[in-house]
């Protein structure tokens, strides 16, 4: 049991708990918190991971935006709690719980099986031990050979940017 | 050149109607009537041009043509004709302006877009009768349904939706199954869709599977028992101008794509098929001419009439001797000039009576004496009486198949109680409406009028000429039908080109003609 | 370093949570919520197998992950917003004018 | 000896940066109390220990000694959590502040900075972002209309002021070449400081620093005149006492973040290298401490010299002159570092002209919008149609 | 500084261009408004004629470090998009009218989605591929909510971003398997690393993600329940925008990264795109019968020529991928045509939607009526349409790889596709009309973008060689 063993169980388990609760909570407001609890609990299996960027990202973008965004609306809408029995679609919670089962299952016996398959990259690849990446790699990377995912990332939020001005500012019409 | 004129010319005619519909109702007729009547003109010169010496396809530029059309897809515009498809060719271009002449007063709404249908169908069915890549014959055979779907649909009866629609879907279906077919013979083809080089190549893989796609999709068109139930409905629900054109034309495309396709390519399939493809046709035969017989409405009889006279086709066509096929190519055209005329007639008095039930008729022939003439000589020669076009053709075929016919000659035998059941029906059929008492609601019936009298006359006179004298019609296509069963005769089973082989193909057409002149003689004599 | 296959199943186990809260739950904004889980499941998988690799462009990915999954909340709540102006509720059974 | 490094002497800076910090609040409220005074000619607080300095701990002695009322219809579990909330993002943030040079103790280098990790920058980003959530949180649990008024209106303007922040910031690493606030600092000791080169982005940054941490003019979340007091309408006793807390401790680290990233951390002119080992770690620290105290200072001062914004004032204002001005900085810098080779003094001047520039150009296209509009929206931008079933 | 070939991204270099020539002049107040569209018109001209011209030059190569591919297969994609970009745009400009101030937007949106389309078909990283996926998607969940002051465009854009969204994340999640399985997100590369050992669970569930994903985004059945909702509900320009551009570019990365990533698994994959390709057809086909709404069925018919087009797919050769293209391209044209006559349709009440509206249509609107009759009879396969030649030529390929079942099941979907088409074109030509109803006259850029279609889905009719020509040069 090493340290990163506990670390990432503590981070796992909360993480876990977390997004359970953010589908069983009735409140979306509880359902909000939960997810950034989640988010948080993920941030943490970053660092464990040796990304220190993106860990830092993801409370920036996910916990400090996102989520505020989530929570903004939720507040806006005043959305009263909801009865479980309307919070849950009826007809399809048995089918989807059982499909969920099943997706699980897969997905821990594909997890199970990659190291045993010595075809698959991840299994083959010789680990790098302990290279975490400085912003500097990081930095010359993205803007040398993923420049243009970046590029695309700025237009994709000028879309999110119109998009949301257009849905949403008020009395373009009433003013006229 | 001749020949792409006489397919694109009616096509020509349709976007002159659809540029000039502004200017009147008459303007509009005056197009169709002249453009069909052109067009008719010009397929006399494809007669003319004909050299009935050549086998297969006509090889003179006037009557053959071929374009690149897709060079990647290996897809040809490629038409030419042979002794088969002139007659079938002449057949259309025939009936096409007699049907413009009949839908002179008749079509109230929509008269320019009633003619471009007509001219359009015109030139998808003589598209589908000129072909020589498959491609082209696919282009044609689906784009004909449109106009026809148009016909039915718009100009139809009361349930016209519901007919058109079966009749659409029917046929869609039929020719989803002959598209793969077509598919599966080009790679065959060397990716090709040429059917000259198709027909040199062979045999080919799969035969009985392609037999059957192109069967299917025939059959349903023909249409052979079982798939017949929607003819009844078209023919009902379609206007007079539509039967005319469903019965006298596009039926014949089954049969057509029948001894065209299915036999000389698939001969073995078609030898195999014939054990099952022969009960059914007799089976049409006498199942048409029974529901026939108990039909309250003159279409509808007519219309099954249809079945039963189709089957005696399919019969012919699978007998795989000269005469039969022969026969069968002559049945065709008689079945169209025939019966398109007697639709034209119950369309006629459909006009006067706004009805089609037998029993609201009777009588009638006091009161309309040339109709009764007209109607009388055309049901004899539905019924095949000597002397008329349809003896010429059932005779050839039950003739043929008992002969040759490599089935039970029972089938035959009871193939011909539908000629005995033919008449009964008809005659049955003319006894109630012409005979008898004449009600007091069709006392105010007129007579045929000049306009009807000479859309009439033509048919019947050419119903009388192959009576007569069908050998003018026999001998431009007995080289075609030669080719035909050379191929499917089974017995012979190494390509047609050796000398022995000839001489055997020689004796066997020396004996139909043989058998051809003693039939003539008959018939010569009977009209003596 | 932990054996990946831990990254990995807590991943698959985040995924499918997402995806069950997608189809149990009836609140967009919740559904919305449960969607943002599941990219995260993503991430999670990216980094770690990149990790793995001794790659760092799984870490890039996950970068640009996040700036679409920002865009994607920001339209996604602003359509909420306007349907909740026009239906006072955000119950995707209740949304259901559009049936043929 | 590892066991030192490694475990009392984080323990050890991190108990006294903790309590500094704690100390530094109730002197905070003290001086805010007398400054006040000061400013507006009279006394403050003076009666509680000598010139009133012991009053912070009266304060505290009342808050904890009152009754901790939970109002029936507020949502227990968030309402009780919401303070925590807000003072934790707080307090740790102090945590990658580096507040002084190093000293030399039992042989070891003691470096003056709980954690110096390589992202600190961004960590203090990610932090700052959740303290919204104390805000909203207990703004919501509270159930009550002014309470989510100011719940909203902070959410909003937080993230608006956020993104000021964080991109007014961008110039500064790209001349450190480091995300390190240490190593920002220690750029600067070795060069000009931050607020020389970067003027404007300084400016921006300072103002959003007022926003996030919801400091008149910008204290709209619990403007009295308004919403009564905004999210923690409801909240007495020891939780409101955390609100108030947490609200001088963003101050501070404020502050200090400020003073490490644009006004030179610990260093002054040389002075911070005088000494031994251990006591030029000791005047570092004393010098940061001086620089930190001012900029206390001045916020204390804004507040009782400039009046609140209105609520659209205040957006318009964050998105259409901060933001400009942040994003020109990072063009800018960017630009002259490549033109001008390097040259700060360049980079400097540029970035006051482009951002006088875009500052001229928004206010022009800015006031020729407001000549036009006949109403001024005065609301928050999306209208509340939920609102009304609160009650 | 890596140096970049700038004459390679001419075509998208246009279209950012354009977006930000329409930008600046959306802010200008005085400008009318119409003028925008226009130049988006314009723009998309320009960069369709760059495309072509590329395509005919043969112009081709990879720019960003290989994540960026510029060849025959996307530059014809390219020239589909625009095609579907311009004719949408056409028929856009009479339908948000004059006074309606969201126009910049709309077509800034309309640029961004096209944009996401071409990085779609040219992406040759999976990254790069969901980027251009999102940034196509997020714009059009916009648009389909643009009307906001109705509530069935508001539903439409929400129900269309949460299943979006949804599928995004399966997408995603494949892409992130795949990684993991072969070490890298590079097209070229995963081809080069698999072979036949290397199947993995790891791998196949990663393929099998990316077919859900793909499967939302192009309407595929089992996955197509968004595609009615949002067609009815959206405005009905965006409705055929979405089912025409966006098909297309999914259909270009499906058959991408299925074709050219993952050949090595095509025994894997096939059956899975064969069995869908079926569904899809029957499905689509059989619950367009039940329609009574104009645009649902529409919705229904799109779906089907999903399953046309996944035959394409499954025949696994550069025929059937020429085939797919041929068809995609004729598809997105005559269904714009037919949801532009939809809009012609619209009375002094509106627009309608109704099935029965259209009775007796025929021969009061004849011009209306020939277009909507020429392209649903091309929707249906009919010759001598473009329609026909596009279905022919995809049988045609299926048949060659040896799937002749499923060709006949195509056709028999087609025989039952024309029964719903037929439907709409009985009512128009043999039904009279129940009420007397009142029409607005053309809008004559409607029109125009109607003739530029019908003479297109004509001209490919009659003489395909025009097409199948470049098609097969591009993907050889």
């Amino acid at each position: 049991m090493t340290a990163e063993h506990i670390f990432f169980f503590i981070f796992g388990g909360v993480s876990l708990i977390g997004a359970i609760s953010v589908i069983s909570f009735r409140h979306p407001i509880y359902s909000a918190l939960a997810l950034i609890v989640t988010f948080f609990a993920q941030a943490g299996l970053f660092v464990l991971l040796g990304a220190h960027f993106v860990a830092a990202v993801q409370v920036i973008v996910y916990a400090g935006a996102i989520m505020v965004l989530f929570l903004f609306v939720i507040m806006l809408l005043n959305l009263g709690t909801l009865s479980l029995k309307g919070a849950l679609s009826g007809k399809l919670k048995g089918v989807a719980i059982l499909l969920g089962i099943l997706l699980a299952i897969e997905g821990i016996y594909i997890a199970v099986t990659t190291l045993n398959n010595p075809n698959t990259a991840v299994a083959s690849s010789e680990v790098a031990a302990d290279t975490s990446y400085s912003i500097e790699e990081i930095g010359e990377l993205l803007f040398k050979d993923y420049l243009l995912p970046f590029e695309v990332t700025s237009l994709i939020l000028l879309a999110a940017l119109i998009g949301v001005i257009v849905l949403v500012k008020r009395g373009n019409q009433q003013e006229n | 050149m001749l020949l792409s004129l006489v397919i694109f010319l009616p096509l020509l005619g349709v976007i002159a109607i659809a540029l000039l519909r502004g200017m009147g109702a008459s303007t509009v007729k005056g197009i169709a009537l002249i453009i069909s009547l052109l067009t008719f003109l010009i397929s006399i010169g494809l007669y003319y041009g004909f050299d009935a010496d050549i086998e297969g396809f006509q090889t003179t530029d006037l009557l053959r043509q071929k374009l690149n059309w897709v060079t990647d897809l290996g897809i040809s515009y490629h038409v030419g004709i042979d002794g088969i498809s002139l007659w079938l060719i002449l057949l259309t271009t025939f009936l096409t302006p007699i049907c413009v002449i009949a839908a002179w007063n008749s079509i109230e709404k929509g008269l320019s877009g009633f003619m471009m249908s007509l001219l359009a169908l015109e030139t998808g069915m003589l598209g589908v009768f000129c072909s020589l890549d498959l491609f082209l014959f696919f282009v044609f055979w689906e784009s004909m349904l449109i106009p026809m779907y148009f016909l039915i649909g718009i100009w139809g009866g009361e349930r016209r939706i519901y007919a058109t629609i079966k009749f659409v879907l029917y046929t869609m279906a039929g020719s989803a199954l002959m598209l793969v077919g077509i598919l599966a013979l080009y790679f065959q083809n060397d990716n090709s869709f040429d059917f000259v080089a198709l027909t040199q190549s062979g045999p080919f893989e799969h035969s009985h599977l392609l037999f059957l796609a192109f069967f299917i999709a025939f059959a349903i068109k023909v249409p052979l028992f079982p798939f017949h139930t929607w003819l009844p409905d078209a023919h009902v629900e379609a206007p007079t101008v539509g039967s005319v054109i469903l019965a006298g034309v596009l039926l014949k495309m089954g049969t057509y794509g029948i001894v065209r396709f299915c036999l000389p390519l698939f001969p073995e399939a078609a030898a195999n098929a014939t054990s099952w493809i022969i009960p059914l046709a007799v089976i049409g035969i006498i199942y048409g001419a029974l529901v026939a017989m108990v039909q309250p409405d003159l279409k509808k009889l007519v219309a099954y009439s249809s079945v039963s006279h189709l089957g005696f086709v399919v019969l012919g066509l699978f007998s795989q001797s000269h005469a039969g096929i022969q026969g069968s190519v002559l049945q065709m055209i008689n079945h169209g000039l025939s019966t398109g005329a007697l639709f034209l007639l119950v369309g006629m008095i459909y006009e006067r009576r706004h009805s089609r039930m037998i029993v609201d008729f009777g009588g009638l022939a006091k009161r309309m004496p040339v109709f009764a003439t007209f109607f009388l000589i055309v049901t004899l020669s539905s019924i095949g009486l000597p002397g008329l076009n349809g003896f010429v053709g059932e005779f050839m075929i039950l003739l043929g198949s008992f002969v040759k016919g490599a089935f039970s000659k029972w089938y035959v035998v009871f193939a011909t109680t539908g000629v005995i059941l033919a008449a009964v029906y008809m005659l049955w059929m003319f006894q109630r409406v012409m005979f008898g008492k004449l009600d007091s609601t069709n006392e105010s019936l007129r007579d045929l009028n000049p306009r009807e009298i000479v859309l009439l006359l033509p048919i019947l006179v050419l119903i009388v000429w192959i009576g007569v004298y069908p050998s003018s019609f026999l001998n431009p296509m007995k080289m075609s039908v030669n080719e035909v069963v050379r191929k499917v005769d089974t017995t012979q089973n190494t390509p047609a080109v050796g000398q022995l082989k000839f001489n055997e193909n020689s004796i066997e057409s020396g004996q139909i003609i043989e058998s051809e002149n003693i039939f003539m003689t008959n018939e010569e004599a009977q009209i003596k | 370093m932990l054996s990946i296959e831990y990254y990995l199943i807590l991943s698959a186990l985040l995924f499918t949570i997402g995806v069950i809260g997608v189809l149990i739950r009836r609140n967009a904004i919740i559904i919305f919520m449960c969607i943002e889980l599941m990219l995260n499941a993503a991430n999670l998988a990216f980094v770690a197998i990149s990790r793995s690799l001794g790659q760092v462009e799984g870490q890039l990915f996950v970068f640009f992950v996040m700036a679409v999954a920002a865009a994607e909340v920001a339209i996604g709540l602003a359509i909420i917003v306007s349907v909740f102006k026009h239906r006072e509720t955000i119950n995707v059974d209740e949304i259901n004018s559009l049936k043929g | 000896m590892n066991l030192l490094i490694d475990i009392v002497i984080p323990i050890v800076k991190i108990l006294i940066i903790a309590h500094m910090l704690i100390i530094g609040v109730m002197v905070m409220i003290w001086s805010e109390r007398r400054v006040s005074g000061w400013i507006q000619d009279r006394l403050g607080p003076n009666r509680v220990g000598p010139q009133g300095l012991l009053q912070p701990i009266a304060d505290g002695i009342k808050f904890l000694f009152k009754e901790d009322l939970i109002p029936n219809h507020v949502d227990k579990p968030l309402y009780v959590l919401a303070p925590a909330m807000l003072l934790v993002p707080a307090m740790i943030t102090v945590a990658v502040v580096p507040f002084g040079s190093s000293i030399q103790l039992f042989g070891e280098t003691i470096i003056l900075q709980i954690a110096d990790i390589n992202i600190g920058v961004l960590y203090i980003l990610a932090i700052t972002s959740l303290g919204v959530y104390g805000v909203v949180i207990g703004a919501w649990a509270s159930n009550n209309k002014y309470s989510l008024l100011g719940g909203l209106r902070s959410s909003a303007q937080m993230i608006s002021y956020e993104l000021t922040l964080g991109l007014s910031i961008i110039g500064v690493l790209m001349l450190s070449e480091s995300l390190s606030l240490r190593q920002i600092a220690i750029t600067q000791g070795e060069g000009v400081w931050n607020c020389f080169i970067h003027l404007p982005a300084f400016l921006a940054f300072t103002t959003a620093m007022y926003a996030e941490t919801n400091r008149l003019p910008f204290d709209l979340a619990e403007a009295e005149q308004e919403l009564v007091a905004g999210y923690h309408t409801e909240y007495s006793s020891m939780k409101f006492a955390m609100f108030f807390m947490a609200e001088y401790m963003n101050m501070i680290v404020g502050s200090a973040v400020t003073v490490t990233l644009f006004l030179g951390g610990w260093h002054f002119f040389g002075l911070e290298n005088m000494g031994g080992p251990l006591w030029s770690g000791l005047i570092s620290f004393a010098i940061f401490f001086v620089k930190t105290a001012i900029f206390l200072f001045v916020f204390i001062w804004v507040r009782w010299t400039l009046p609140r914004f209105r609520y659209d004032q205040l957006m318009n204002f964050g998105w259409k002159f901060l933001l400009p001005v942040a994003l020109t900085s990072i063009v800018v810098t960017g630009t002259l570092w490549i033109i001008a080779d390097g040259s700060l003094l360049w980079i400097g001047i540029g970035n006051v002209i482009a951002a006088f520039i875009v500052i001229s150009i928004v206010a022009g296209i800015f006031m020729v919008d407001n000549s036009k509009k006949t109403t001024v929206d005065n609301t928050v931008e999306v209208s509340l149609p939920g609102l009304d079933a609160i009650e | 500084m890596p140096t970049i070939n700038w004459s390679l991204l001419m075509p998208e270099l246009v279209i950012v261009s354009t977006l930000f020539i329409v930008l600046i002049f959306d802010m200008i107040d005085s400008l009318s408004k119409k003028v925008l569209g226009w130049i988006t018109i314009v723009g998309a001209a320009i960069a369709l004629w760059v495309s072509i011209n590329m395509l005919l030059v043969g112009e081709v190569g990879t720019e960003f470090s290989g994540m960026f591919e510029i060849d025959g297969y996307s530059l014809f994609f390219n020239i589909i998009f625009l095609i579907s970009t311009i004719l949408v745009t056409l028929i856009s400009l009479s339908y948000l009218g004059t006074d309606h101030k969201k126009q910049g937007p709309y077509y800034i949106l309309i640029l961004l989605a096209t944009l996401g389309m071409m990085l779609m078909a040219a992406g040759n990283e999976l990254i790069i591929v969901f980027l251009g996926l999102e940034l196509m998607s997020l714009s059009l969940y916009v648009l389909a909510g643009y009307f906001r002051e109705s509530p069935a465009s508001s539903e439409a854009g929400m129900k269309y971003l949460l299943l979006g969204a949804f599928a995004s994340a399966f997408f995603l999640y494949g892409i992130a398997l795949i990684y993991g399985a072969v070490g890298t997100t590079s097209i070229p590369d995963i081809a080069t690393k698999l072979n036949e050992n290397s199947l993995s669970p790891l791998l196949l569930s990663g393929m099998f993600l990316l077919i859900v994903g793909f499967g939302f985004k192009v309407a595929i059945v089992p996955f197509h329940q968004w595609a009615p909702d949002v067609y009815e509900g959206a405005p009905t320009t965006i409705a055929a925008f979405i089912s025409a551009g966006p098909k297309a570019a999914g259909f270009a990365a499906f058959m991408r990264i299925f074709l050219d990533a993952l050949p090595d698994l095509e025994p894997q994959w096939n059956g899975i795109i064969i069995l869908l390709a079926m569904i899809t057809m029957t499905g689509g086909n059989i619950i367009a019968i039940a329609q009574t709404n104009i645009k649902r069925m529409l919705a229904y018919s799109s779906i089907a020529h999903a399953g046309y087009i996944l035959i394409g797919l499954a025949a696994a050769s550069n025929d059937g991928k020429a085939s797919a293209m041929f068809y995609l391209l004729i598809y997105c044209v005559m269904n714009i045509a037919a949801f532009g006559a939809v809009i012609l349709a619209k009375n002094a009440d509106g627009e309608s939607l109704l099935i029965s509206d259209y009775a007796g249509l025929g021969f009061r609107k004849p011009l209306l009526g020939l277009f909507l009759t020429l392209m649903l009879l091309s929707l249906a396969g009919f010759p001598p349409t473009a329609g026909f030649v596009g279905k022919f030529y995809i049988f045609k390929s299926a048949v060659q790889a040896g799937y002749v079942w499923l060709v006949i099941i195509g056709a028999i979907n087609t025989a039952i596709s024309a029964f719903y088409y037929l439907r709409v074109v009985v009512k128009m030509y043999m039904n009279e009309p129940e009420e007397e109803l009142e029409f607005n006259p053309y809008p004559s850029t409607l029109v125009l973008g109607l003739v530029v279609a019908s003479i297109g889905v004509l001209l490919i009719g009659i003489l395909p060689a025009l097409l199948v020509s470049p098609i097969q040069n591009a993907v050889m």
